[in-house]
C-alpha cells in the first residue's frame, strides 16, 4: 500500500562527486515490493519547492527497516534534499509502481542488469534479490567519469562488474553498449535503467531478448492520477498511453515507444 | 447540526471541500489512499466526447511556489467515462462534478446532455478555461458572449445544474461571469490557470513540449482571491473557488472572498491526504474563530 | 569588449540590468549601499505632475514567493522630480529612465515633455499599467488603442525614446505591444504587477487599505516569461523584461524569452545588493553556457 | 551605515509564551547608533516568504559583539526564525532606523518609559543607556497576561519596574494609562513603543511633555525606497508622510498623526 511517511534520516553521505547515499527509516519499508519500486520525496517543508522529487529505491533492509536512496544533487531539490542530516525526517510518499520482476530469471540462469548514470541505483537493490535466488548477475554499469562512479565495490560483491565511463577515466572508455558487444548474448533476461538513448540502444542491441526497462518522466502526483508521467506506446499495445509513475516505472521490453 | 454543510445548486454538500479537476483523475488513485465519502464532492478529469491522448511530454514543470501542467485534457472520452469511470464512483456517498470540455459548441452540447444522466454526476463544470489546448478550451472563456451562448447552449440539455469554470487570464473577470450568469449558469468555478512558461536553463527553451502552461498552487492564491472578491459582488449565483489552496487557513480565506465551497488541486500533489486533513481541521477553524457554521464566513471580506 | 554591453534606443548599457520602477525610490537610499554607475541604469519611481501622496496604509503584504503593493504612485511631483532628484543622480555615469505616469493624457503628456529635457533622462517608460490607482494608470494599458494613442501624443513631445510599460492583466498582452508598436513606441518594458488581494486571517478584510494590490516576485515569473516570449515574436522593437528575477538565472532566462536588458524589482528588498551581484555573476553564466556576449541569449527560446 | 550581514546565531530561547530571545553575533553590530535603531531579518533561504522581518535591537553588547533580539513567534515568519538553532546563520539588514535619543534626557532628570506588549524589547537598550549615564528611569510595561511577560527582572534591576496586564494575572490589573495616571508627570521625558491606540492615549495624557514615540508600520525595503512603511503626519508639519523605516521609527511626541 502506498502511505505517506514521515522517515527518519539514518545518515548521509556524499559517495561520489554530488552524488548522495542516504538512509531512511520508517514504516513505508514493510510495504515495498519490488526492486525498482520508487518514492515521491518532499525535499523540504517550504511550498517555494512545491513538487515531490521521485528516487528509486536503491536498497532495502527490512531487518532495519531502512532503505538506501542514492541521489545527484543538480537542481533545487536535490540539492536541498543533500543538506539533511542524521536525525532529520524526510516527508516521503510510496512505494511507488512496480518494479523489476524478480520471478522472470530463475535460479541459476544469467541477467544482464545494464545501468547508466543515476539509473544505476535501483539495479543494486535488484541484483542484491536476484543474487541471493541464485541468479549470476553481470553488471554494466555507464557512467560519464570516474569522479561521478559510485558502488563498484558494491556491485563487484554481487556478480561480474564492468565499469565504463565517457572519458575513460574509470574502467574502459565508452558506452554501455560497446561492453554488450563484447559480452555477446549469453543471458535469459536483462533488467536496465538509465538516461533515454542509453535505454534505446540496450533495446535495439538485445532485441528479442526477454527485458525489463525502467523509464523516467517528469512527475506531478507520482500516483497515476494527474496525467503528467505518460509515455507512448509502441504500435499494437492495448493502451496509447502508459503512465510511468503507476503503471511502470519498469516495463518489459517493446511495450514503450522510445 | 452538521457545521460545515453547504447547499448549492444540485449539491447537497457534506463539507465545502472537493478536489479540482485534472488533480485527481476520476478518483480511483486517490480512493486507494482514503474513503473518497468524507469529500464535499469531487471534481472529475475533463471529459471530451472524444478519447484524447493529450500533449507530448514534459507535461508539468516546478516555478517558485508553483507549477506549470499542459497535460492537454488526456481522458478517455464521453463513453470511457460513463462506463469505465462513473459507475466504480458509485460505491462512494459522494456527489460528483463533471468537468465538460470540446472544441466546438456541438461537443460541449453532446457531451453534457449524455454524462449528465449518470446518476451520480450532480453538476456539471464548464470548462472554458483549459489553457493547454489549441482549439476551443480557453477562447470560449475570453469572449462574453461566446461564454453566454455556450452556457445557455449546454444549460438547454443539461439534466443537472451547471457551473461555468473561468479563465484568470481575461482583462476583466466581472464580465465574463456575469455573461454565464445571463446565459443560466447556476454557479461559479474559478479560477483555472494562469497562463506561464519556464525555460531550461542550459538549452534556453521552454521545458513543457507545449511550451505554455497552466500555472497553479500557492503563487496563484493572490489573483484567486482577488477575483473571487470581485465576481461575487457582482453575481447572484454561488461560486466555487480554487486557486492554490494547501491548508485549512486558505479554505477560510476563499469563502471570506466570497466563494461557498472551495476545490483543492495541486496540494493533492504535494500532500493526497490534504482533502481529508483539511476536512478535520475545518471545525477547530471555526472555533477559533467562534463561528458556528462555516456559512458564516461566506463573503466577510466585503460585508458589513 | 564588454561582454555585457546592450545597445537600446537612447541607453548604451554597461550591462543588462537595472532596477524597477518603484523598488528603487530616486536612487538615493540604495546609492548608499553601493556605487550606482555599476548598473546599466535605473528606472526612477514613478513620476506624476504633481506631488502624490499615495495610498493609505498597510501597502504591502506578503504571499507565497511573492508580495502585493499598493503605495499609489507616491511621489514629490514633476517639480520635485526634476530639482530634487534628478540632479543628485548625475554624480554617477548610469542612464535614468523616467517612469512617466498621470491620470489623463495631458498629464502624461506635460510630465514626459518637461521629464525628458533632464541630462541624464536617457528614456522614458510610460506607465500605462498601474494598477494601483484609481483613474489613469492601468485603464491606459488594457485598451489598444488608448494605448497606442497615448503613445503617440508622448512620442510628439519627447525628446528620448519612449518604453511602454505593459500590464499582464490583460486576455491579450500582444495586442497592446501591437498597438504601442505602431504608436511609435521605442522599445517596451514588461510586466507590471498581476492584480492581487490578501486576506487578514481573523477580520477576513484584506489587508492592504486599498483592498487589492500588486503582485511581484518569483511567483509572477512563469507569467512574465511566458508573455516576452510572445511578445518579442510580434513586435520589432526591444523589451527590457521584468518580474520575479531575484538571481542571475532569472537574466538568462528572460533574455532568453526575448528581453533584451532586464529589470529587477521586488528581489532588491529582499537582498539589496542583488542588482550588483548579478552583474558580477553574469559573466561567468556566460562561460558556463559557453557565449561569449549576452546577446546571443536573446530570444534562444523561439530561435532556430 | 547599513551592511547586510550574516549573523550568527549564539544563543535562542523562549523565556515567556511564544516570546523569544536570540543573541546574535557579527559586524553588523558595530554599527549600531543608537537605542531603539531596527533590523531586517530574512527569517529563512526560501524565497517562499519573500519579505524580511522588521525586529528592534533590545539589548546591545558591543565587547562580546552581540546583540539581542525579543520577538513573538506569531505568523509565519517569526515562527521559522524561533525555529533557529546556536550557530545557525541568518540574513540580518541593519542597523536601520533613528532610535530613541538619549541626549534629550540629562543625567539626574528622571526618564518615564513606556511600553506595551511586543513594544518592550526597544526600550531595554534605552533604559540601559539611560542609567548608565545617570538618568533615573521609571518603566511602565503593559501585557495582555502573566504568560507573556519578559524580562521583568532585567528592567527591575535598572530602576523603579511597573507590570501591569489586562487580565491582572502579573502586576496590577489594566493598562499602561492607570499606571501613568497614579505616577503623575514628575519627569523630564517619556520615551514609548507600543500598539497604536497605546501611543495614542500615551501621547494624549502626557501633552505638553517632552516626549518620543516608536512606531510600527508594514515594510518592504526597510531602507526608505519602496514608500511601503509611511505614517501621516500631524498638520503644519512639513512633510506629508513620513517613512518609519528611515525617518523614523523613533518620532518626536506631535509629529505622527494616531
Ligand atoms: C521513477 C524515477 C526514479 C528516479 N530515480 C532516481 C534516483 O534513484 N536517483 C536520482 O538521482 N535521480 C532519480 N530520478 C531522477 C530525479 O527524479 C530527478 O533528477 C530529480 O527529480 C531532479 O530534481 P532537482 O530538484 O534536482 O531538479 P529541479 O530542476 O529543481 O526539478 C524541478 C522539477 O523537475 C523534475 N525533474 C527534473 N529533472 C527530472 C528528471 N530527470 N526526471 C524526473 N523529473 C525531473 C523534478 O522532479 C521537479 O519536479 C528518478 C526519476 C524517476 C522518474
Ligand atoms: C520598527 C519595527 C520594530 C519591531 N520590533 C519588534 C520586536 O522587537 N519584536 C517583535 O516581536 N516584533 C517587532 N515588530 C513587529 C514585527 O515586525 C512583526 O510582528 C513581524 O514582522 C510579523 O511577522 P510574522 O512572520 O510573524 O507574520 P506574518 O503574518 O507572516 O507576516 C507577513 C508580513 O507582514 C508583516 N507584518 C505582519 N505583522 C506586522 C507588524 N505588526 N508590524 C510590521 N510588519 C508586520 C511581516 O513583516 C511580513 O512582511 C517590529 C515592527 C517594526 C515595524
Ligand atoms: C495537472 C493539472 C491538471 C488540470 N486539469 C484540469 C482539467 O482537466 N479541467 C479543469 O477544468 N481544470 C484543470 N486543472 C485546473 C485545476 O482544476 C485548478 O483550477 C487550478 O489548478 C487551480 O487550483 P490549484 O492551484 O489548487 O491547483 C488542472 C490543474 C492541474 C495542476
Ligand atoms: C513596491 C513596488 C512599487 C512599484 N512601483 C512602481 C511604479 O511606481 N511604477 C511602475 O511602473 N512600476 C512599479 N512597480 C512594478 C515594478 O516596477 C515591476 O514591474 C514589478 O514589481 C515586477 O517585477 P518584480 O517581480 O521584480 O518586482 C512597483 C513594484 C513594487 C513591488
Ligand atoms: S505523475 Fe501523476 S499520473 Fe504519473
Ligand atoms: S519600508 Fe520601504 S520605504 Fe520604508
Amino acid at each position: 500500500m502506498i502511505i505517506q511517511d514521515k522517515m527518519i534520516v539514518k545518515s548521509q553521505k556524499e559517495i561520489a562527486h554530488n552524488i548522495f547515499e542516504m538512509k531512511l527509516s520508517g514504516k513505508l519499508v514493510g510495504e515495498i515490493t519490488s526492486p525498482g519500486q520508487f518514492v515521491h520525496i518532499r525535499v523540504n517543508d517550504s511550498y517555494e519547492m512545491l513538487l515531490r522529487r521521485p528516487i528509486s529505491i536503491a536498497a532495502l533492509d527490512t531487518a532495519a527497516n531502512e532503505i538506501t536512496i542514492l541521489y545527484r544533487a543538480e537542481g533545487q531539490g536535490t540539492k536541498s534534499l543533500s543538506t539533511k542530516r542524521e536525525g532529520d525526517i524526510v516527508d516521503v510518499l510510496g512505494p511507488l509502481g512496480n518494479g523489476f520482476p524478480v520471478e522472470e530469471t530463475e535460479a541459476g540462469e544469467t541477467a544482464f542488469l545494464i545501468g547508466g548514470g543515476i539509473g544505476v541505483p535501483p539495479l543494486y537493490e535488484l541484483s542484491k534479490q536476484l543474487t541471493a535466488k541464485g541468479v549470476t548477475c553481470v553488471h554494466i554499469l555507464g557512467f560519464q567519469s570516474e569522479d561521478v562512479v559510485f558502488y563498484k565495490e558494491e556491485f563487484n560483491a554481487l556478480g561480474e562488474t564492468h565499469i565504463i565511463t565517457v572519458d575513460g577515466t574509470a574502467g574502459s572508455q565508452g558506452f554501455v553498449t560497446n561492453v554488450m558487444e563484447k559480452l555477446g548474448t549469453d543471458f535469459s533476461t536483462y533488467y536496465s535503467c538509465g538516461p533515454m538513448p542509453m535505454l534505446n540502444a540496450v533495446e535495439k542491441m538485445y532485441e528479442g531478448k526477454k527485458g525489463f526497462l525502467s523509464f523516467e518522466q517528469r512527475m506531478g502526483c507520482g500516483v497515476g492520477a494527474c496525467f503528467a508521467c505518460v509515455c507512448e506506446t509502441t504500435e499494437g499495445s492495448e493502451k496509447n498511453y502508459i503512465k510511468v509513475c503507476s503503471d511502470g516505472p519498469v516495463f518489459p521490453a517493446g511495450v514503450v515507444a522510445i | 447540526m452538521n457545521r460545515l454543510s453547504v447547499d448549492l445548486p444540485g449539491l447537497q454538500l457534506k463539507n465545502p471541500i472537493m478536489p479540482a479537476s485534472g488533480c485527481f483523475g476520476f478518483g480511483k488513485e486517490y480512493g486507494k489512499l482514503y474513503d473518497l465519502s468524507v469529500l464535499g464532492a469531487i471534481m472529475i478529469k475533463a471529459t471530451t466526447l472524444e478519447t484524447r491522448l493529450g500533449n507530448p511530454t514534459p507535461r508539468v514543470a516546478e516555478t517558485s511556489s508553483g507549477m506549470l501542467n499542459a497535460i492537454g485534457l488526456q481522458n478517455p472520452g464521453l463513453e470511457g467515462v460513463m462506463e469505465g469511470e462513473l459507475p466504480w464512483l458509485e460505491q462512494f456517498d459522494v456527489p460528483i462534478i463533471a468537468n465538460v470540455a470540446g472544441t466546438e459548441t456541438a461537443d460541449y452540447v453532446e457531451v453534457a446532455k449524455e454524462i449528465s444522466t449518470a446518476p451520480n454526476v450532480h453538476a456539471l463544470e464548464l470548462n472554458i478555461s483549459c489553457p493547454n489546448v489549441k482549439e476551443g478550451g480557453i477562447t470560449f472563456g475570453t469572449d462574453p458572449k461566446i461564454a453566454k451562448e455556450l452556457t445557455a447552449a449546454v444549460k438547454a440539455v443539461s439534466k443537472v445544474p451547471v457551473y461555468v469554470k473561468l479563465s484568470p487570464n481575461v482583462t476583466d473577470i466581472k464580465e465574463i461571469a456575469i455573461a454565464v450568469e445571463e446565459g443560466g449558469a447556476d454557479g461559479i468555478t474559478m479560477i483555472n490557470t494562469l497562463l506561464g512558461m519556464r525555460l531550461d536553463e542550459k538549452t534556453g527553451k521552454p521545458i513543457i513540449a507545449n511550451k505554455t502552461g497552466g500555472l497553479s498552487g500557492p503563487a496563484i492564491k493572490p489573483v484567486a482571491i482577488k477575483m473571487v472578491h470581485e465576481v461575487s459582488q457582482v453575481v447572484n449565483i454561488p461560486i466555487i473557488g480554487m486557486g492554490g489552496v494547501t491548508n485549512s487557513q486558505d479554505v477560510i480565506d476563499f469563502l471570506s472572498a466570497g466563494a461557498s465551497a472551495v476545490a483543492v488541486g495541486t496540494a493533492n500533489f504535494v500532500n493526497p491526504f490534504i482533502c481529508p486533513t483539511i476536512i478535520e481541521e475545518l471545525p477547530l477553524k471555526l472555533d477559533e474563530l467562534g463561528i458556528n457554521h462555516i456559512s458564516e464566513l461566506v463573503g466577510r471580506s466585503h460585508r458589513f
